[in-house]
């Protein structure tokens, strides 16, 4: 089990590290997909085999291609590689001092804390219970949460189509 | 060391990774995406807790993560969406550089 | 047949009617309709003089409310009296005559419609100022008479000697007016009426009368000779009595027949008809002793200054036209001393006669100065007598008339009439003798005006190619002419058939011979002095000088200049009228308007002094509360850099820190 | 027939808004509305005359509803003879001076819109008899005349605009105290009533005397500055001189009778006492007014400040006549009959002459390209005969010639005034030979002498639409001057009735 465990570790914080460090984009995106898959099968080793359907189904699926159509659509010349600037020193600098220390405060509280002893049996999650529950005890939540998605489709659809009106006024 | 803490560190060292994507890069899809790995973190922490908690029954960790998932596809499409108008205003989708909000 | 009273109106009515017509129209058939209207109107008079003559002393009236006011009403009416009949058949006979004359004098200009439109307005306003029962309708006619006098002498508006000569008429005559108005107003406030004669209510009527002389004012005065002189400052004003009588001789500038018949025979005389109309008001304190002035005696100096100074001023004009019209002043003056000594039926005698020579003599001159192509100076004259025989035949007869040559001649017997009653006058006999002496000048200044237009040779262009007018110009003449001889025997002292008509009371007194042989010595005297003078040794040139210009040359320079009066007008009531007007622009302008400016920036000036202080004290702690607030927002604002890598860095040091506390206070 | 008169009112608001709400509108299309909604009033003044009877006592077509119930204010409108009149005035005179402003070039839309809503006002103040309503009529005809003055006036407007309204506001506002003085000791703000507590004393015995006489001051210079009476008045001739022809005729014919109105309608019977203490003070501005006016139009060479000086002139003999009467030391009804009669046909008169005299300058500045000065003109009448015609008519109808309309109202004003105050009357003659003296100097100067160069170069003579503008009201002034009747018997018993009731 734990094994199992340390693989699935190994898989998603490699490729995230990996995805975040890479200068390409699209093999970032790449990288992310097989991020994400990881935590599906953490899911996975967890017991929430719904979940884990859902993550590979949203985030392998979905968001990954978003990302790429974003990147292909945002592709820039070769000559807009910017060369590292002093800016971007200082940024990683302080970016990796901050990830750093807060890695280093919530490790050693994770590592020290101490948990109660829990079952061994992964609790039961069928699709048929969750689906009671979100319909019953959550229904508001899930009514909610459809809204959002729609007005944050209708929203992206929005903001992304081309505004013709006011293209002249844009160009520069 | 139970598995408890193995999958608290890993979660913490998946959210590490995400901020400082989100800190370092200057490119907006990367910074979005380390958004997203925090997201996920945060949902690992989530299951591990519903699985090794001290509570049973309550599926409450599971539906947490589902709602989670759907606001992150909705904050992913909103914010691509926004990095395409940015690009287009801009030229370039550099984070630095989109600074006409400021005060 | 004769015409009732209720009818009178009738007569002013006709012209009236086609002076609307004529402003309406510029069609020539205008003329004609006029002397139409003035011949009906001529036959109406004829009608009324038939109807008042079966009775002169009765006061036919016919009176009618204008419009109401308060419980009553503000009435006029007509009168139909002797007096009235007279002068409208007088009127309405040389007006038509006139207007006769005017269709050949006027054929060549262009606004020949509008010339008989203004004299139908002018017929009318004098028809009606005789036929008015009311002193307010009178009023009326007598200022609407003024306009019609203004638009005609100004007729020819295009020369501006002629627009100032008009607004020097009607500014003059209205002064007069403002004192005719005010005593028209002093009448109405203390008899409550206005009419003449309303059955024992009227003003001129037994009841007034007694109350009006019985109330006396501060100054001594009767009431009713403060009003009666008042209202003998509009007959001042309007026949060119001294000191109003400057506007007379300017009128001149008006068309001929314009000067015939309105500032020779009809107008000018209406102040003559006004005081003759209220001679009763005028004569009401007559009787009364303690008075320090009648009003009549006013009238009387009055007169006999006139007669003297316009005889005087005439000598020395040399324009034909001027020298008629300073005659007119001088009979003028003649008529106002006949009603001042007490005999209003010799006045108005002097008026009838003189309205037909005067009228004849400037019909007269017209014909000369439309035969000279409108030469006026009589020096450039000469010689007409042979090329204009009908015009001077007439011309004489009228100078006959005027100079008073005896017997034959109609201004003989009216100006002895005069110069008799003069001498009955008990209170002075100055007023005879400056009638005398007019008598003489009289006479001079006519043989003058003669010998110097008609006989010798012509002395320039216009005069050489002179010859006489149509027959619609000398028809007219000759008609006066006969008129001029005949109508003196209505009034000789043997049958006194017009005094005994105007005044039922009339007796003609004896007696008066010496004095009529003294006269007829005068008017000898003159014109030989004149014949002496200009008849002997005819004029050659143009340029000679004058015999009484080389005699007296200081004195005929005063005389010439019409004794200074204009100049004078000018230097006191002209200069005070625009120096009022120019006081009244700058207390305007500068110190009600500087006041009110200066109030307005008083407001303005503490509207700034408020402001100051408001924001030294007041608004100096509401200003720092709020400066800090905008440097504080400033400060943060400042914050707001747009770099989102900034804020979340800041997110994540905040996170650090949160979980850091967490971590070391326990989740307990 | 119930609602008249808030239909006299309100039918030019009407169009004021439909004007309002068609900004489209081709300049020919809102003339002829504007024209239109104009000439109602004359229809519904004629529709009131039909129905109105002089004999009856106190107000006619009477409105009155509940309005504040808090302040005891109420919509109470009516009409007698004096309002009549001045209704009727408004309604020839507001249509004629549209028409003299049917070739205005810019934005006629917006002219005809203020224009319409400028007569509604003034309608309002003629027939209000609650002080509310009233005031805000009032006050309510300066917005209009404001912006009427100051976008289509002459290069001077701006400065003449702002001097006019602040000095009229600043009159009314001392108005306004005085009224909410008085609402505060009596309870009412209704005309009627109030002028009913003034003459059963009540009044006197709610306001100490000093308080009284202190109110009494306000309404006056509210009042005077409107007339103007004379200190009061230098804000008129720059207003006058400056304003479109349309506005100044509508100003000096309809504006200044306003003041006059409030004089007779408010100061008077609420006052009488207050007034007959001041009116030998008044009785010398009003012939100051007279005489000084006169004078002053005579040393103008603006011949649109010379008949705004002359509107001075004129506006004063009714107040003249009303102080007269007013000051009476003992009753004399025959001279305070004619005296007021006198004021009222003044009012109505010098409405006629004095806008078709600022019409006539109208047209003579308009055909030379703006030139308005005594000298720039010289032989109109050779050039333009017709026009000479009107124009003369006016101004002798100006000038008081007996057989036009001006003469009889100066007359009756004159044979009242004697009556009361001789010495006035007598000084006041002055005034009338002055304004003899600068109206003929106009005509002669303007009309007479060989053409200057402005009126050789080409001078119209009247086009048929000016004729039609002119005809109505030159007719009138004969109509009028002959037949004064037609005017007289609509106010005469009420006339009659305060000679004999008010002092």
């Amino acid at each position: 089990m734990i094994v199992a465990l340390i693989i699935i570790g190994v898989l998603i914080l490699g490729s995230a590290a990996a995805a975040m460090l890479r200068r390409n984009l699209i093999h970032s995106a790449l990288l992310l997909v097989a991020s994400w898959t990881g935590v599906a099968a953490f899911y996975l080793w967890a017991g929430a085999e719904f979940l884990a359907f859902a993550q590979i189904l949203v985030y392998a699926g979905a968001i990954s291609m978003v990302v790429l159509f974003a990147v292909l659509l945002t592709r820039q010349s070769r000559d807009a590689e910017l060369p590292v600037e002093p800016a971007t020193v200082t940024r990683t600098a302080s970016a990796f001092a901050v990830t750093a220390s807060l890695a280093a405060v919530i490790g050693a509280a994770v590592s020290t804390a101490r948990f109660p002893a829990s079952a061994a049996e992964a609790p039961s999650a069928t699709v048929k219970e969750i689906g009671l529950d979100l319909m019953q005890e959550h229904g508001a939540a899930l009514l909610i949460v459809g809204i959002i998605l729609t007005v944050a489709l209708i929203g992206a659809t929005v903001i992304a189509s081309t505004d013709k009106k006011r293209d002249p006024e844009d160009a520069p | 060391m139970t598995p408890l803490h193995l999958c608290l560190l890993i979660s913490t060292a998946l959210f590490c990774i995400g901020l400082f994507g989100a800190l370092a890069r200057s490119n907006t899809i990367l910074v979005l995406l380390g958004i997203e790995l925090m997201l996920n973190a945060a949902n690992i922490n989530f299951i591990a807790f519903w699985r090794y908690g001290p509570s049973h029954g309550a599926a409450n960790g599971m539906i947490f993560v589902l709602f989670s998932i759907a606001v992150a596809a909705a904050e992913a499409a909103v914010g691509l969406a926004l990095i395409i108008a940015v690009y287009r205003h801009q030229k370039n989708i550099r984070l630095q550089e989109a600074t006409v909000l400021k005060g | 047949m004769t015409l009732p009273v209720q009818l009178l109106w009738l007569i002013p009515a006709l012209p009236l009617l086609v002076a609307g017509i004529g402003a309406l129209t510029r069609h020539r058939g205008v003329a004609l309709a006029a002397i139409f209207a003035m011949a009906g109107s001529f036959a109406l008079s004829c009608l009324a003089l038939a109807g008042a003559l079966q009775d002169p002393s009765v006061h036919a009236t016919y009176n009618f409310a204008w419009f109401d006011l308060g419980h009553g009403a503000l009435r006029l009416g007509f009168l139909l009296d002797p007096l009235t009949a007279l002068m409208t058949t007088m009127v309405t006979f040389v007006g038509t005559l006139i207007f006769i004359f005017s269709l050949g004098y006027m054929k060549e200009d262009k606004n020949f419609s509008r010339f008989f439109c203004f004299l139908s307005l002018f017929a009318a306003a004098m028809l009606g100022l005789l036929v008015a029962n009311s002193l307010l309708l009178l009023f009326v006619c007598w200022e609407l008479v003024g306009l019609a006098s203004y638009l005609l002498i100004g007729f020819w508006f295009h020369k501006p000697s002629a627009a100032a000569a008009a607004k020097k008429a009607f500014i003059t005559t209205r002064i007069g007016d403002l004192g005719f108005l005010l005593g028209l107003l002093w009448l109405a406030d203390s008899t409550g009426s206005l009419l003449f004669y309303d059955g024992g209510q009227g003003v001129l009527e037994a009841t007034a009368l007694a109350s009006l002389s019985g109330q006396t004012l501060a100054c001594g005065l009767a009431l009713s000779t403060a009003i009666g002189l008042l209202i003998f400052c509009g007959a001042v004003g309007k026949s060119g009595q001294f000191p109003l009588h400057v506007w007379l001789p300017d009128a001149m500038e008006g068309p001929t027949p314009v000067s015939a018949l309105i500032h020779a025979a009809t107008m000018v005389a209406a102040g003559v008809f006004l005081v003759a109309r209220v001679y009763p008001l005028m004569s009401a304190d007559a009787l009364l002793a303690a008075v320090p002035v009648h009003a009549l005696t006013v009238v009387a100096f009055i007169g006999a200054i006139t007669a003297l100074m316009g005889a005087l001023i005439a000598c020395a004009q040399n324009d034909i036209k001027r020298i008629l019209a300073f005659s007119t002043v001088s009979q003028l003056g003649y008529m106002m001393l006949a009603l001042g000594v007490g005999s209003s039926t010799a006045a108005i005698f002097h008026l009838l006669t003189h309205a037909f020579f005067k009228a004849l003599l400037f019909l007269g001159a017209g014909s000369v100065i439309h035969a000279a192509h409108h030469e006026q100076d009589i020096r450039q004259l000469g010689g007409l007598r042979t090329k204009m025989k009908v015009t001077f035949a007439t011309f004489a007869i009228g100078m006959m008339a005027l100079s008073g040559v005896p017997f034959l001649f109609s201004g003989f017997w009216s100006k002895e009439a005069i110069l008799h009653a003069a001498h009955e006058w008990d209170v002075s006999h100055l007023p005879l003798y400056a009638g005398l002496c007019a008598v003489v000048l009289t006479a001079f200044y006519m043989t003058r005006l003669v010998a110097e237009t008609f006989f010798g040779k012509p002395r320039s262009h216009g005069a050489e190619h002179a010859h006489e007018n149509s027959a619609v110009m000398t028809a007219p003449l000759v008609i006066l002419a006969v008129c001029a001889v005949l109508l003196g025997f209505l009034g000789t002292p043997y049958w006194p058939w017009l005094q005994k008509t105007l005044d039922p009371h009339y007796e003609a007194t004896h007696g008066g011979l010496g004095l009529m042989l003294l006269s007829i010595g005068l008017v000898g005297a003159g014109l030989g002095l004149g014949w002496a003078l200009y008849g002997r040794k005819l004029r050659t040139t143009a340029a000679a000088r004058d015999p009484l210009d080389t005699a007296a040359p200081a004195v005929m320079a005063v005389l010439a200049d019409r004794l200074g009066f204009d100049e004078l007008y000018a230097a006191t009531v002209g200069r005070l009228n625009s120096a009022t007007a120019a006081f009244a622009d700058f207390l305007d302008r500068y110190v009600i308007g500087g006041l009110v400016t200066f109030l307005a920036q008083l407001g303005i000036f503490s509207g700034g002094v408020n402001r100051q202080v408001d924001e030294a004290n007041l608004n100096g702690g509401f200003d720092a509360v709020s400066e800090s607030v905008r440097g504080s927002g400033l400060f943060y604002s400042r914050k707001q850099t747009g770099e989102t890598h900034g804020y979340l860095r800041v997110v994540a040091v905040a996170f650090v820190l949160l979980a850091l506390v967490l971590a070391l206070g326990g989740v307990r | 027939m119930k609602c008249l008169l808030s239909t006299l009112i309100l039918t030019p608001w009407v169009g004021t808004l439909l004007l309002a709400l068609t900004p489209r509108l081709s300049p020919k299309v809102s003339r002829s509305v504007a024209l239109l909604f104009s000439l109602s009033t004359l229809g519904f003044a004629a529709l009131a005359w039909s129905g109105f009877d002089p004999a009856a006592p106190g107000y006619q077509f009477v409105e009155q509803h509940a309005w504040i119930k808090l302040l005891n204010v109420s919509y109470h409108l009516g009409l007698d003879g004096m309002s009549l009149a001045l209704v009727a005035l408004t309604g020839l005179i507001a249509p004629t001076a549209l028409l003299a402003s049917w070739k205005l070039e810019r934005d006629p839309r917006l002219f005809n819109l203020l224009f319409l809503f400028l007569q509604g006002a003034a309608l309002g103040v003629f027939l209000a008899l609650n002080f509310f309503p009233w005031f805000i009529c009032w006050e309510l005809s300066l917005v209009p005349a404001f912006f009427l003055i100051k976008l289509w006036g002459g290069p001077g407007a701006s400065r003449a605009a702002y001097q006019f309204v602040v000095y009229t506001i600043g009159g009314s506002a001392f108005m306004l105290l005085a009224f909410a003085a008085l609402f505060a000791a009596t309870g009412t703000f209704d005309f009627v009533e109030l002028a009913a507590l003034a003459r059963d004393g009540g009044l006197a015995s709610a306001i100490p005397a000093p308080a009284l006489g202190a109110i009494f001051l306000g309404v006056l210079l509210g009042l005077a500055v409107k007339v103007p009476l004379f200190p009061f008045h230098t804000w008129l001739p720059s207003a006058y001189s400056e304003a479109p022809t349309g506005a100044s005729m509508f100003l000096t014919g309809i504006m200044s009778k306003m003041g006059v109105y409030g004089f007779l309608r408010i100061l008077w019977p609420l006052f009488p006492a207050q007034l007959h203490a001041a009116a030998p003070v008044l009785l010398a501005l009003a012939l100051a007014g007279v005489v000084l006016g006169a004078f002053a139009a005579m040393a103008q060479t603006d011949l649109k400040r010379m008949v705004a000086y002359s509107s001075i002139n004129h506006v004063s003999y009714c107040l003249l006549a009303l102080f007269a009467v007013a000051g009476a030391s003992s009753l004399n009804a025959d001279a305070s009959t004619a005296a007021l009669s006198g004021a009222l046909l003044q009012m109505f008169n010098h409405g006629l002459s004095a806008s078709a005299l600022f019409f006539c300058v109208g047209i003579l500045e308009n055909r030379s390209g703006g030139k308005r000065g005594l000298l720039d003109f010289g032989g109109v009448r050779t050039a333009a005969p017709v026009f000479a015609g009107f124009c003369g008519v006016a101004l002798f109808s100006s000038l008081g010639l007996p057989g036009l309309n001006g003469f009889v109202g100066e007359f009756l004003v004159f044979r009242g005034v004697f009556g009361l105050a001789p010495w006035t009357a007598a000084i006041g003659c002055l005034g009338l030979f002055a304004t003899a003296f600068f109206l003929l100097t106009f005509w002669q100067r303007v009309f007479h002498g060989p053409q200057s160069p402005a009126v050789a170069a080409g001078f119209r003579d009247l086009s048929t639409q000016e004729i039609v503008t002119l005809v109505p009201t030159v007719t009138l002034m004969f109509v009028l001057g002959v037949y004064p009747q037609l005017l007289v018997s609509l106010f005469n018993p009420l006339v009659t009735a305060w000679a004999v009731h008010l002092p």
